[in-house]
C-alpha cells in the first residue's frame, strides 16, 4: 500500500490495512504503521506550514524530535492541534487535517510572508507598529490572525483522564538497549523495577537500526529480554508512556497514553493517564536524537534526518524517496544508504563533509555508493518539494572550492551528529558538560540516586550502551539494598570501529543565497542569529527570546545546538563559554486533560456538605456555596420570588420562629488541665472565669493585632471547652491554636480535636422559640431560669443526646441545638413537627444576613483582616495584661491611632437602597474623583424597621452618629445619602435575646 | 512533589501538609519591645541555602515540626519535632 | 492487552460503627493496664493499629490514636473509658459521628487507592494504619491485608463517593 | 552613532531590509565597569532599568550603573505572566499602580521600542454574592480614585470570553466579574530591552554578567559594591533584585520583612487566539491570556515553600491546570508545551516596598509579589524619585518600609503577616 511501500520487510502487520485520511483525502496504510510512515509510504511530502513564513513542510525526523510536520488530529470536541505525525499510531478511520494555512495547505495565502521575509527579520515587531500610537491594538489584531498553528476545539473533550501514584525502587526511564538492559539486571536482584517507554513497544533505537547482540538478530535478544521483563512480578513496564518532568527527590512524572492509539477510549477506560513515580534510584536511559545541518534551503519537504530514513525503511519497509543522496558529518548516517537499499531506493551519493575515510562498518554499509569525501551539500532545489542538491567542496572545513555539482534527488538524508536526550537529568539540576567529540552536551556525572546510561552519555555504539546499561542497574539494585545473582545478564555486541564525527554547524553559501534554517518550525534562520548578535543579543538566553529559536512546540531538539555553536562562531569563543538555554518540563508537551485528571468543573475541588443536604435540596433550598460548603440560601415557595422569599423568612423569625442549618460552624474540642489558660492567652478576653454551663463570646486576634476569628465557646466541664469559629476559618483556627499548643506553649495541657463533622447544629430563633423548645424538652428545662442567655444545657430530643445553647446571631430570642451528625436529620424533624403549632419554617443564609446586620453582628465582610478590635468596638473586650495572642502588635501606633475605620450603622436617608459595595464620601461626588471617607460592608433592606441599612467602616465613624454622609456607587451610578446611626438597629438593649 | 520527613510518619508526599516558614524566629516575651516584636512577626533571614522552617503534618498527625531544606536545590536535611514535651 | 472482564474488581461499601472516638495523651506509664478491662494490653505504635474486645485501637500520630468499635455502646463505653483514664493525661473525644467509613475490598482495592493516595499503597500490609489524602480529602486508612478501611471526613462523604465514581469506571463497578 | 540613524520605525526596518539589516547597531552597549558611579542600581530587570532610565531622563544624573549578575531581564521580568492592571483597592496602591498604567501607556513611543502593550482588558471573575460585594467596594474605590473599571453581568462576560464556563454546573460558577478594560498584557522581553535601550542611549552603563557580591557601608553611609568585576564605588545604591532582596540584605546587615518563594508559570503550544481577554479568577486563584503568538499563558499560586530555585512542583501544576480547565472546559486535548519558575520577593503584608532604607544613600526597590511587572516604569519612575531627592515622591510615601513597624499596612487580602499568604 503506497508507492513508496517495499513489498516485504518491517514491522508491520501487513494482514491488517488501514484506511485514513489527510485533509479531507483517502490514504491507506497498515496496522504498525504511524501516521508519518503511512503518509511517506503514500508519497504525501508537504504535511504543514512554518510559523512565520509558511514555508512547505514535510516530515523531517521519526519520533519526539519531529519540528514541523504537525497536523491537527480527530474532529469536534477530540480534535486535537498541532500533533506530531510522527507520534501517531495509525488506526483504522483516522482524520488529519494540515493547519495554519488558507486557504489550503498547497495554495496558502500566509505564504505571502516568505515573499517579503526580508521586512520580518528577527524582532521586526519591536522596532515599528508604534504609529499612531493608538492603533497599536489594530495592529496587534492582525498579528494574532497570524498567530498560532492549529485550533482548539470549542467543545469540552469527552474523554476522561486519571492520575495514579507510583512507588519503586529502580526506575528506568528509555526501553532502548540500554534501558532494557539496566531495567533486566535490576529487576533480576529482585528489586521493584518500573521501567517507561514512550513508544508503543520497546527496543528503542534496535527497532530502526539493523544490528548484532550475543551474535544474533538484534530482535531476538529484544524479544527474549521484554519476555523476560513482561514475566517478572517485581517489574512494571509501560509503554506509550512518556516521563515529561523529574521533580524534587527523585520523582517522575509520566503520562501513560492508554488510548492514542485508538479512534477512541474503550468505556469507561481513561485516554491519558498521569504517572506520578517516587524512584529510590532512577536510572535515564532517553537516547540521543540526530540534528540538522544549517545548510540553503535545509527546510525543504524532502530533507530529512539520516536516523528517521533509516528507520522508516528498516521498522515500516518505506523508502521516503526514490533517489537519495546523505549527507553527514558522522559514520552513522552510513548506515541508511543500506537500508535505502533493502527498501528498493537508489542511494546516488554520500556526501560527507570529512576528508578522513568512515570506518569500517560504515564502508561496508557504502558498498559501491559513490562516497564525496570533503563534501557539504550547499543548497536543495525544487519548487514545493526537493528536486536537487548542490554539492560543493570544502577546501579548509570553511570555503569551498571550486564549482559545484549539482545532484538530481527526491531524497537527502542529513545528519549532523547526535545530541543526547539530557531534558530530564537537567531537570533535576544536574550540571551538564560539553563533550567536543560529539560536540553536544552531556551529563557531567551521577548523582547519588540518579544514574545514566547509553547514548544519553555520549557513548553511541551498542557495545557500551548495553554495559552501561547492565551497570546502572546493578549499581542503583545495589543502592537500594537488593542483592545480585552471581552472574549479570551482560550482552555483548560487534566493536564498533568508527571515525570520529566533524564538527559542522554552518556550511558555506555559494551564489544563490538560500535561506539556512536553524530551527525550521520558527523560521529562524543563520541571518537572524547574526542580525541578533550584531544588535547585542549575544547571551544564548536573549538569542533565544529575540529570535524564538528552539521556542516551538518541538523545545529545538534537533536545531538548538546548531544556534548555540552559531553564536559561539560570532562572538569568537567556544561552544562552552555560550553556554545553554535551560531544560524545562514537560520533556514532550502533555495534554492539559492528563495534568488534570479527574479534578476540574464541578470537582475542582472539594464540597463540604451539611447532614441535611438532601432535605434541603427536597425542600426546594436554593443551595450556594459559602466557603467550601453548600448552604441553603433561601427556601421558595410556590410562586415566590428569591426577594419575597427572603423578606417572607426574615419577617417569619421575628415575628413568630425560625430555623436554620449552621452546622458549618467551626468547632473544636478543647480538653486538658490547661484548657481555659489556653484559651485565655487565644482570645483577647477572659475564659478561666467562665463557670462550667456557660457560653461567651470571644475573639482573637492574629499575631499582628487584627482580628482573626470569632465565636462563642462553651465550658462544657472544668477542663473541657467546646468552641466554635466561622465556617471559613474553622482549618486556620485550628492550625493556629495547634501552632501554640504544639510550640509556643507546649508546657501546657491541652489536646485539640475538630469536631465540626461530629456536630451538626441549628439554630432556633424568633419570640416563640422557648415555647418550641419546651415542648421538646420540656417547660422547665427551656425556662429562662434554667437556661438563661449565654446558659448551656446537655439535654435530650428525640432521645438523641444534644447541647443547647441559648445564643442568638438573629436578634432574636432564640438557641443553637448541636446534635451529633448522623442523628441530625432526626431531630431537625422532631423540632420541626414540635413547631408546628407556632408555624415553624426553615430560612436560609440570606434572611440570616438580613438578621445578622440588623443586629449589628460582625462577619467577614468587616472582619476583613484589616480591622482591629477597637474598630469595632471591642476594645473593652482586651484584656490589659497577661500574654495574649496579638496583643502586643495590637498596641502599634498606627493600629491605635485616630483615623482609623470604625464599624458603624448606616440607614438610607431619603430611603432608596443603599448601593452595594459603596463608599462613603463627605460629599456627593457627581462622579468626579473623590476622598472616600469608608465603605459600606453589608447592606439590605430591613422589613421589620422597613428601611434601608447597612454596616460600614467609616473614618472615626463612631465620632459622627447622626451625620449625613453619600454612599457613592460610580459603578452603578448611584449615590446616595446614608446618615451614621450606631451599627445595632434593632434590641441595643439586648431585651429580646434575653427576655 | 517535595517528600517531608515527617519525624513521626516518616517521608510523606508534600501536599499532606501546610507549610508556615522561618522557624528560627522565637515569640518575644510579651514585656519585650516592640522592635524585638516587630522583628518575630516581620522581619526574615531569607537565605538562599539551608533554612529551617515550620511544616505542619496537617493530612496526617497533625503536628507541627520543624524541617531543615536547602531553599536553592530543594534537598531535604533534616527534621526534628516542634518543642520538646518538657520543655 | 486482555479484553476487561465484566465482573467488578473493586468493592466499596459503607460499614456502621457503634463508636468512634480520638483518644490523645495515652501513654504506657500513665494508662499502664489502665486498658486491660477492655481487652487491650498494649499501646500499638504509630502507624499501627491493635484489637482488643469488640475494640479497635489505631495510633494516627504521636500521642493519638483512633478508637473503633462495631457493638459497644457509645455512651456507657466512653464512660468506662473515662473512669478507666481518670487522672490521666489522657481525653477523650467523641467522634462517632465524624467520619464516613467506607470498606474498600477486591482484586483491584489497591489499584484504585493509588490513584488517589500519594503514600506507598503496595507496601501497606495488615494492621497498618496511614493519615493521607485521598483526591483532596483528607483520609485515614486501616488496611487488613487486601481490604482497605477508609475514614474520611462526614462532610466531605458525597464528594469522597463522587471521587470513588470517577475513578472506579475503569474497574466496571 | 547619530541618535536619528537609531530610531526604529517601519521606515528604518524597510531602509535596513535593503541592506540585508547589516547596518542595525547594537541596542545596548556592553561596557567595562568603571571606578565610580554616582548611582548604581543592582539587577537589570524592568525596575532596575526602568529606575536608570528615569534617573538619566528626568533626574539629569549622569554616572550611572546597572549592575546584573546575569543576563539582563532574566530574572522576573523574563519570566512572568505579563499582566499590567491598576485595578486595586487600597489608595496606597491605587495611586501607584495607575500612575504605572498612565505610563504604559505611552511607553512604546517614550522608549521608542514597541512593548506591544495590548489593552485588551483584564477581568477578574466572582464567584459569589460576597466576591461581587467585595469587587463592588473596589470597583468603587477605583472609579473614586479616577480608576476605570465596570462590573459585568455572567451575560456580559460569556459575550466577551465565548469559551469560558459560564454555566452553573460548575464548582465556582460565575456571577460577574470586575473589568479594567485599560488593563492588559504586554510582551515582557521587550519592555526590558526597551528600557535597556533607552538607558543605554542617555549614557547608563549595564553591566551584565557582573554579580553584586557585598556591600560596602561606612559609618552609616553606603559607599561602594563588592562585584564578580572588582570593587565598584558608589554615591548611592538602589537595589532592584526581586527575588534576591534577602541575600543583598543580608550584605548590607539588614533584616527584611520579605520571603523568597516560587512562582511558577506555563504556556500551551501556540494556537490559533481564541482568548482575547486577560481572566483571572481568585477562587481557584488562576490567570489566564492568549499571547501574540498564540500560546495560552498562565500561572496561579506560589508553590508555597520559600525557594530560590526558578522552578516549582507538580501540584501546583496540576492545580493550576485543573483550574484553567475549569473556565475553559475546551481545552482540555491542548498541550501544555513548558512550564517555568521565577523567584518573587514576597512582603508580609503583600504590598511593595519602594523607599529609603536604614543605611543612608542605600534604597530599596522590593516586594513585588505576583505583581511588579505592570508596576515596572512607575517603579522605576518612583525609585528614580527617591534616589535622586533622597525622598520618596507622594505617590511611593506609603510604599515606605516603616509601615510594618508601625502598621501603617497595605494588606489587599487582609491575610495577615504571612508572606506567602498574598
Ligand atoms: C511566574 C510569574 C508570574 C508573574 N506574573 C505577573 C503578572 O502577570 N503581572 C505582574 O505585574 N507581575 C507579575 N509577576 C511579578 C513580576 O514579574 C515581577 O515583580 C517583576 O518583573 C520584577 O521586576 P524586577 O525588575 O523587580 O525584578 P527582576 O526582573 O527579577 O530583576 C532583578 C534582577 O536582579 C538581578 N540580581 C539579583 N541578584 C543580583 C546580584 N547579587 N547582583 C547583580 N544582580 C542581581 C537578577 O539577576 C535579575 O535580573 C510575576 C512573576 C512571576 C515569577
Ligand atoms: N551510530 C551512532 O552514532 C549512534 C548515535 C546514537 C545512538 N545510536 C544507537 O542507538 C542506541 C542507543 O541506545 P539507548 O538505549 O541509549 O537509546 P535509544 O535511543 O535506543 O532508546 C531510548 C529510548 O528512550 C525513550 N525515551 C526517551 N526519552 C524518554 C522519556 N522522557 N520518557 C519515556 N521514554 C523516553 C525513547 O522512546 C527510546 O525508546 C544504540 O543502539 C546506539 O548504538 C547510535
Ligand atoms: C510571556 C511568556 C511567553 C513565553 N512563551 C514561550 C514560548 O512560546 N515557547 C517557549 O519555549 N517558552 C516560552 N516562554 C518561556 C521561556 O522559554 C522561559 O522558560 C522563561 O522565560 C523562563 O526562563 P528559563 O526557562 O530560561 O529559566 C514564555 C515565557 C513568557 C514569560
Ligand atoms: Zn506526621
Amino acid at each position: 500500500m503506497g508507492a513508496y511501500r517495499y513489498s516485504y520487510g518491517g514491522q508491520l502487520d501487513r494482514g491488517r490495512p488501514l484506511r485514513f485520511q489527510f485533509d479531507g483525502k483517502q490514504y491507506s496504510g497498515y496496522q504498525g504503521d504511524t501516521l508519518a510512515s503511512a503518509l511517506l509510504a503514500n508519497g504525501v511530502q508537504v504535511v504543514g506550514r512554518s510559523f512565520k513564513y509558511h514555508r512547505p513542510r514535510g516530515v523531517f525526523g521519526m519520533g519526539v524530535e519531529e519540528p514541523s510536520a504537525m497536523v491537527t488530529l480527530r474532529s469536534d470536541a477530540r480534535s486535537e492541534p498541532n500533533i506530531r505525525v510522527t507520534e501517531v499510531e495509525l488506526y483504522d478511520g483516522l482524520e488529519a487535517r494540515s493547519q495554519h494555512c488558507w486557504p489550503g495547505l498547497n495554495f496558502d495565502l500566509g505564504a505571502i510572508s516568505n515573499l517579503v521575509s526580508p521586512l520580518l527579520p528577527a524582532g521586526f515587531y519591536y522596532k515599528t507598529f508604534m504609529w499612531p500610537a493608538t492603533k497599536w491594538m489594530f495592529y496587534e489584531r492582525l498579528i494574532r490572525k497570524a498567530a498560532g498553528f492549529g485550533k482548539s476545539a470549542t467543545q469540552p473533550d469527552p474523554d476522561s483522564y486519571s492520575k495514579t501514584f507510583e512507588f519503586c525502587d529502580v526506575l528506568v526511564v528509555g526501553a532502548g538497549p540500554a534501558g532494557l538492559s539496566a531495567a533486566k539486571n535490576a529487576a533480576m536482584s529482585g528489586a521493584r523495577v518500573m521501567l517507561l517507554d514512550d513508544a508503543p513497544d520497546g527496543g528503542g533505537r534496535l527497532r530502526f537500526d539493523d544490528e548484532r547482540i550475543d551474535d544474533k538478530d538484534a530482535d531476538e535478544w529484544l524479544n527474549d529480554t521484554l519476555r523476560y521483563l513482561g514475566s517478572q512480578p517485581n517489574v512494571d513496564v509501560r509503554f506509550r508512556t512518556t516521563a515529561f518532568g523529574y521533580y524534587d527527590q527523585n520523582m517522575v512524572a509520566a503520562v501513560e497514553r492508554v488510548f492514542d492509539h485508538l479512534p477512541e477510549p474503550d468505556q469507561g477506560q481513561d485516554r491519558h493517564r498521569l504517572v506520578l513515580i517516587r524512584a529510590k534510584q532512577l536510572v535515564l536511559a532517553t537516547g540521543a536524537i540526530e540534528r540538522s545541518i544549517p545548510f540553503g534551503g535545509n527546510d525543504r519537504p524532502g530533507v530529512m534526518l539520516a536516523s528517521a530514513v533509516r528507520g522508516y525503511a528498516h521498522k515500516y519497509s518505506v523508502a521516503c524517496g526514490k533517489k537519495a543522496v546523505v549527507f553527514t558529518n558522522n559514520d552513522s548516517a552510513y548506515a541508511t544508504v543500506a537500508a535505502l537499499r533493502e527498501v528498493g531506493a537508489e542511494v546516488i551519493a554520500v556526501v560527507d563533509s570529512r576528508l578522513q575515510s568512515p570506518g569500517k562498518q560504515a564502508l561496508e554499509h557504502l558498498g559501491d555508493t559513490t562516497l564525496m569525501q570533503g563534501s557539504v551539500v550547499i543548497r536543495t532545489k525544487g519548487m514545493r518539494a526537493l528536486q536537487a542538491v548542490e554539492v560543493g567542496r570544502l577546501a579548509d572545513g570553511e570555503n569551498l572550492l571550486g564549482n559545484p555539482q549539482t545532484l538530481r534527488c527526491d531524497l537527502l538524508c542529513i545528519s549532523g551528529g547526535w545530541t543526547p536526550s539530557v531534558h530530564l537529568y537537567s531537570h533535576a539540576q544536574g550540571k551538564l558538560s560539553f563533550d567536543e567529540s560529539i560536540g553536544a552536551y552531556v551529563p557531567a556525572d551521577d548523582k547519588s540516586a540518579i544514574h545514566t546510561a547509553g547514548s544519553i552519555t555520549g557513548e553511541f555504539s551498542l557495545e557500551h550502551c548495553l554495559k552501561q546499561g547492565c551497570e546502572a542497574g546493578i549499581e542503583s539494585a545495589k543502592q537500594v539494598g537488593c542483592q545480585m545473582p552471581d552472574q549479570p545478564s551482560v550482552p555483548s555486541a560487534p566493536t564498533a570501529q568508527v571515525t570520529g564525527m566533524m564538527p559542522l554547524w554552518l556550511v558555506p553559501q555559494f551564489g544563490h543565497k538560500a535561506k539556512r534554517f536553524v530551527d525550521i518550525q520558527n523560521d529562524v534562520a543563520i541571518e537572524d542569529i547574526e542580525l541578533a548578535h550584531r544588535e547585542g543579543f549575544v547571551s544564548v538566553e536573549h538569542l533565544k527570546r529575540y529570535t524564538t529559536l528552539g521556542m516551538g512546540t518541538d523545545q529545538g531538539r534537533t536545531s538548538n545546538i546548531n544556534g548555540l555553536a552559531n553564536l559561539a562562531r560570532l562572538r569568537e569563543t567556544d561552544i562552552p563559554a555560550v553556554g545553554h538555554t535551560t531544560f524545562r518540563p514537560p520533556f514532550t508537551p502533555v495534554s492539559l486533560g492528563a495534568l488534570a485528571g479527574v479534578e476540574f468543573g464541578a470537582h475542582l475541588s472539594p464540597v463540604r456538605r451539611t447532614p441535611l443536604h438532601e432535605w434541603h435540596a427536597r425542600n426546594q433550598a436554593h443551595l450556594q456555596n459559602s466557603g467550601v460548603w453548600k448552604r441553603p440560601a433561601y427556601y421558595p415557595r410556590t410562586g415566590e420570588s428569591a426577594q419575597d422569599a427572603i423578606l417572607r423568612e426574615t419577617r417569619h423569625v421575628r415575628e413568630k420562629v425560625g430555623i436554620t442549618d449552621v452546622s458549618s460552624l467551626g468547632k473544636i474540642d478543647v480538653q486538658g488541665r490547661d484548657a481555659a489558660e489556653f484559651l485565655e492567652r487565644i482570645y483577647i478576653n477572659r475564659w478561666k472565669s467562665l463557670p462550667i454551663g456557660r457560653c461567651r463570646y470571644g475573639l482573637m486576634l492574629r499575631e499582628d493585632g487584627f482580628v482573626f476569628d470569632d465565636g462563642t465557646s462553651t465550658r462544657l466541664s472544668e477542663n473541657e471547652f467546646y468552641m466554635t469559629t466561622t465556617t471559613a476559618n474553622a482549618g486556620p483556627v485550628l492550625e493556629h491554636m495547634e501552632i501554640y499548643a504544639q510550640t509556643v506553649w507546649p508546657q501546657l495541657h491541652v489536646h485539640l480535636t475538630s469536631i465540626s463533622d461530629q456536630w451538626a447544629g441549628m439554630a432556633l430563633a424568633g419570640p416563640s422559640s422557648r415555647a418550641v423548645l419546651g415542648a421538646l424538652i420540656g417547660e422547665e428545662a427551656a425556662s429562662n431560669e434554667s437556661l438563661p442567655y449565654m446558659g448551656v444545657s446537655r439535654t435530650r430530643i428525640a432521645d438523641v443526646s444534644v447541647l443547647v445553647f441559648r445564643v442568638s446571631f438573629s436578634g432574636e430570642l432564640g438557641y443553637e441545638i448541636h446534635i451529633p451528625s448522623k442523628q441530625f436529620e432526626l431531630v431537625w424533624e422532631t423540632v420541626l413537627a414540635a413547631g408546628k403549632s407556632w408555624d415553624i419554617a426553615p430560612y436560609g443564609l440570606e434572611a440570616m444576613t438580613i438578621l445578622r446586620i440588623e443586629k449589628g453582628h460582625v462577619v467577614s465582610a468587616e472582619l476583613d483582616g484589616r480591622t482591629t478590635a477597637a474598630d469595632l468596638g471591642f476594645e473593652r473586650m482586651m484584656k490589659t495584661e497577661g500574654d495574649y495572642v496579638g496583643r502586643r502588635l495590637a498596641e502599634r501606633t498606627a493600629l491605635v491611632a485616630n483615623g482609623r475605620k470604625q464599624l458603624v450603622g448606616v440607614r438610607s436617608v431619603d430611603g432608596s437602597p443603599i448601593p452595594r459595595g459603596a463608599q462613603i464620601l463627605a460629599e456627593k461626588s457627581n462622579g468626579m474623583p473623590s476622598k472616600t471617607s469608608g465603605h459600606v460592608s453589608s447592606a439590605c433592606y430591613s422589613p421589620h424597621l422597613n428601611k434601608e441599612i447597612g454596616l460600614a467602616m467609616i473614618v472615626d465613624g463612631r465620632q459622627i452618629y447622626g451625620k449625613t454622609m453619600y454612599a457613592s456607587s460610580p459603578l452603578t451610578g448611584r449615590e446616595v445619602p446614608v446618615e451614621i446611626v450606631h451599627h445595632i438597629f434593632i434590641d441595643p438593649q439586648g431585651e429580646r435575646v434575653r427576655g | 512533589m517535595l517528600l517531608i520527613k515527617c519525624p513521626w510518619c516518616g517521608e510523606r508526599a508534600q501536599i499532606e501538609f501546610t507549610y508556615r516558614g522561618d522557624a528560627t524566629v522565637e515569640r518575644p516575651d510579651i514585656e519585650a519591645d516592640e522592635a524585638q516584636w516587630y522583628d518575630y512577626v516581620y522581619t526574615r533571614d531569607n537565605p538562599r541555602g539551608e533554612h529551617t522552617e515550620w511544616w505542619h503534618h496537617t493530612n496526617g498527625c497533625r503536628k507541627w515540626f520543624k524541617v531543615r531544606r536547602n531553599t536553592w536545590t530543594h534537598e531535604i536535611l533534616s527534621s526534628e519535632p516542634g518543642v520538646k514535651k518538657d520543655s | 492487552m486482555a479484553k476487561l472482564k465484566s465482573i467488578p474488581s473493586v468493592l466499596l461499601r459503607e460499614c456502621e460503627v457503634s463508636l468512634l472516638l480520638q483518644v490523645h495523651g495515652l501513654s504506657v506509664a500513665s494508662c499502664g493496664t489502665r486498658l486491660s478491662a477492655f481487652g487491650i494490653e498494649q499501646l500499638p505504635s504509630i502507624g499501627k493499629s491493635i484489637f482488643g474486645d469488640d475494640l479497635l485501637l489505631m495510633s494516627n500520630g504521636p500521642d493519638m490514636w483512633l478508637m473503633q468499635a462495631q457493638e459497644r455502646e457509645l455512651e456507657s463505653t466512653l464512660q468506662q473509658l473515662r473512669e478507666a483514664l481518670a487522672d490521666t493525661d489522657a481525653t477523650l473525644t467523641d467522634l462517632s459521628s465524624a467520619r464516613l467509613i467506607v470498606q474498600v475490598s477486591g482484586a483491584s482495592s489497591r489499584k484504585i487507592l493509588k490513584k488517589g493516595c500519594p503514600v506507598d499503597i503496595d507496601s501497606l500490609s495488615g494492621a497498618d494504619v496511614v493519615s493521607t489524602v485521598i483526591g483532596h480529602l483528607g483520609v485515614t486508612i486501616h488496611c487488613l491485608g487486601d481490604e482497605f478501611v477508609l475514614y474520611v471526613l462526614q462532610s466531605f462523604g458525597t464528594d469522597f463517593w463522587e471521587w470513588a465514581r470517577l475513578n472506579s469506571l475503569e474497574f466496571n463497578i | 552613532m547619530k541618535a536619528a540613524s537609531k530610531r526604529y520605525s517601519g521606515f528604518s526596518l524597510l531602509r535596513n531590509a535593503i541592506s540585508g539589516h547589516q547596518r542595525w547597531s547594537r541596542v545596548w552597549r556592553d561596557p567595562e565597569p568603571k571606578q565610580s558611579y554616582d548611582v548604581v542600581i543592582v539587577g537589570a530587570g524592568g525596575h532596575g532599568l526602568a529606575s536608570a532610565y528615569y534617573l538619566a531622563k528626568l533626574h539629569g544624573v549622569k554616572n550611572i550603573a546597572v549592575l546584573e549578575k546575569g543576563w539582563l531581564g532574566g530574572g522576573n521580568t523574563g519570566r512572568n505572566t505579563t499582566i499590567v492592571r491598576s485595578n486595586y483597592r487600597l489608595d496606597g496602591n491605587a495611586n501607584f499602580y495607575e500612575h504605572s498604567l498612565k505610563l504604559w501607556e505611552g511607553l512604546s513611543q517614550e522608549l521608542n521600542y514597541n512593548v506591544m502593550f495590548s489593552q485588551r482588558g483584564v477581568l477578574n471573575l466572582a464567584h459569589s454574592d460576597s466576591e461581587m460585594e467585595s469587587f463592588a467596594i473596589r470597583g468603587n474605590a477605583m472609579r473614586l480614585n479616577g480608576i476605570d473599571a465596570e462590573l459585568l453581568l455572567p451575560d456580559q462576560i460569556q459575550r466577551d470570553v465565548p469559551h469560558l464556563d459560564c454555566s452553573q454546573d460548575t464548582r465556582y460558577p460565575i456571577f460577574g466579574g470586575l473589568l479594567q478594560k485599560r488593563g492588559g498584557t504586554a510582551r515582557h522581553d521587550a519592555v526590558a530591552w526597551g528600557f535597556a535601550r533607552g538607558a543605554d542611549s542617555l549614557g547608563v552603563d549595564i553591566i551584565q554578567n557582573c554579580e553584586v557580591t557585598g556591600i560596602r557601608v561606612q559609618g552609616n553611609r553606603v559607599v561602594g559594591l563588592d562585584t564578580s568585576r572588582g570593587s565598584i564605588n558608589a554615591g548611592k545604591v538602589g537595589l532592584a533584585v526581586a527575588g534576591n532582596t534577602g541575600r543583598l540584605a543580608a550584605m548590607a546587615r539588614l533584616k527584611l520583612p520579605i520571603e523568597s518563594h516560587v512562582l511558577q508559570a506555563m504556556v500551551t503550544e501556540p494556537l490559533k487566539p481564541i482568548i482575547h481577554t486577560v481572566v483571572t479568577s481568585g477562587a481557584s486563584h488562576v490567570y489566564i491570556s492568549q499571547t501574540d503568538k498564540g500560546e495560552v499563558l498562565f500561572g496561579g499560586d506560589l508553590d508555597f515553600y520559600n525557594s530560590y530555585a526558578q522552578r516549582g512542583n507538580l501540584p501546583r501544576i496540576e492545580y493550576v491546570v485543573q483550574s484553567v480547565l475549569t473556565l475553559f472546559p475546551c481545552l482540555r486535548r491542548v498541550r501544555l508545551m513548558r512550564t517555568w519558575g521565577g523567584i518573587m520577593d514576597m512582603s508580609m503584608d503583600g504590598s511593595p516596598i519602594i523607599g529609603k532604607s536604614p543605611i543612608d544613600g542605600l534604597y530599596l526597590n522590593t516586594g513585588w509579589c505576583y505583581g511588579g511587572f505592570k508596576a515596572t516604569p512607575g517603579s522605576g519612575w518612583c525609585f528614580a524619585h527617591t534616589i535622586a531627592n533622597d525622598k520618596p515622591h507622594p505617590l511611593n510615601e506609603p510604599l515606605n518600609l516603616e509601615r510594618f513597624a508601625s502598621g501603617a499596612l497595605l494588606d489587599e487580602k487582609g491575610s495577615g503577616a504571612f508572606a506567602f499568604s498574598h
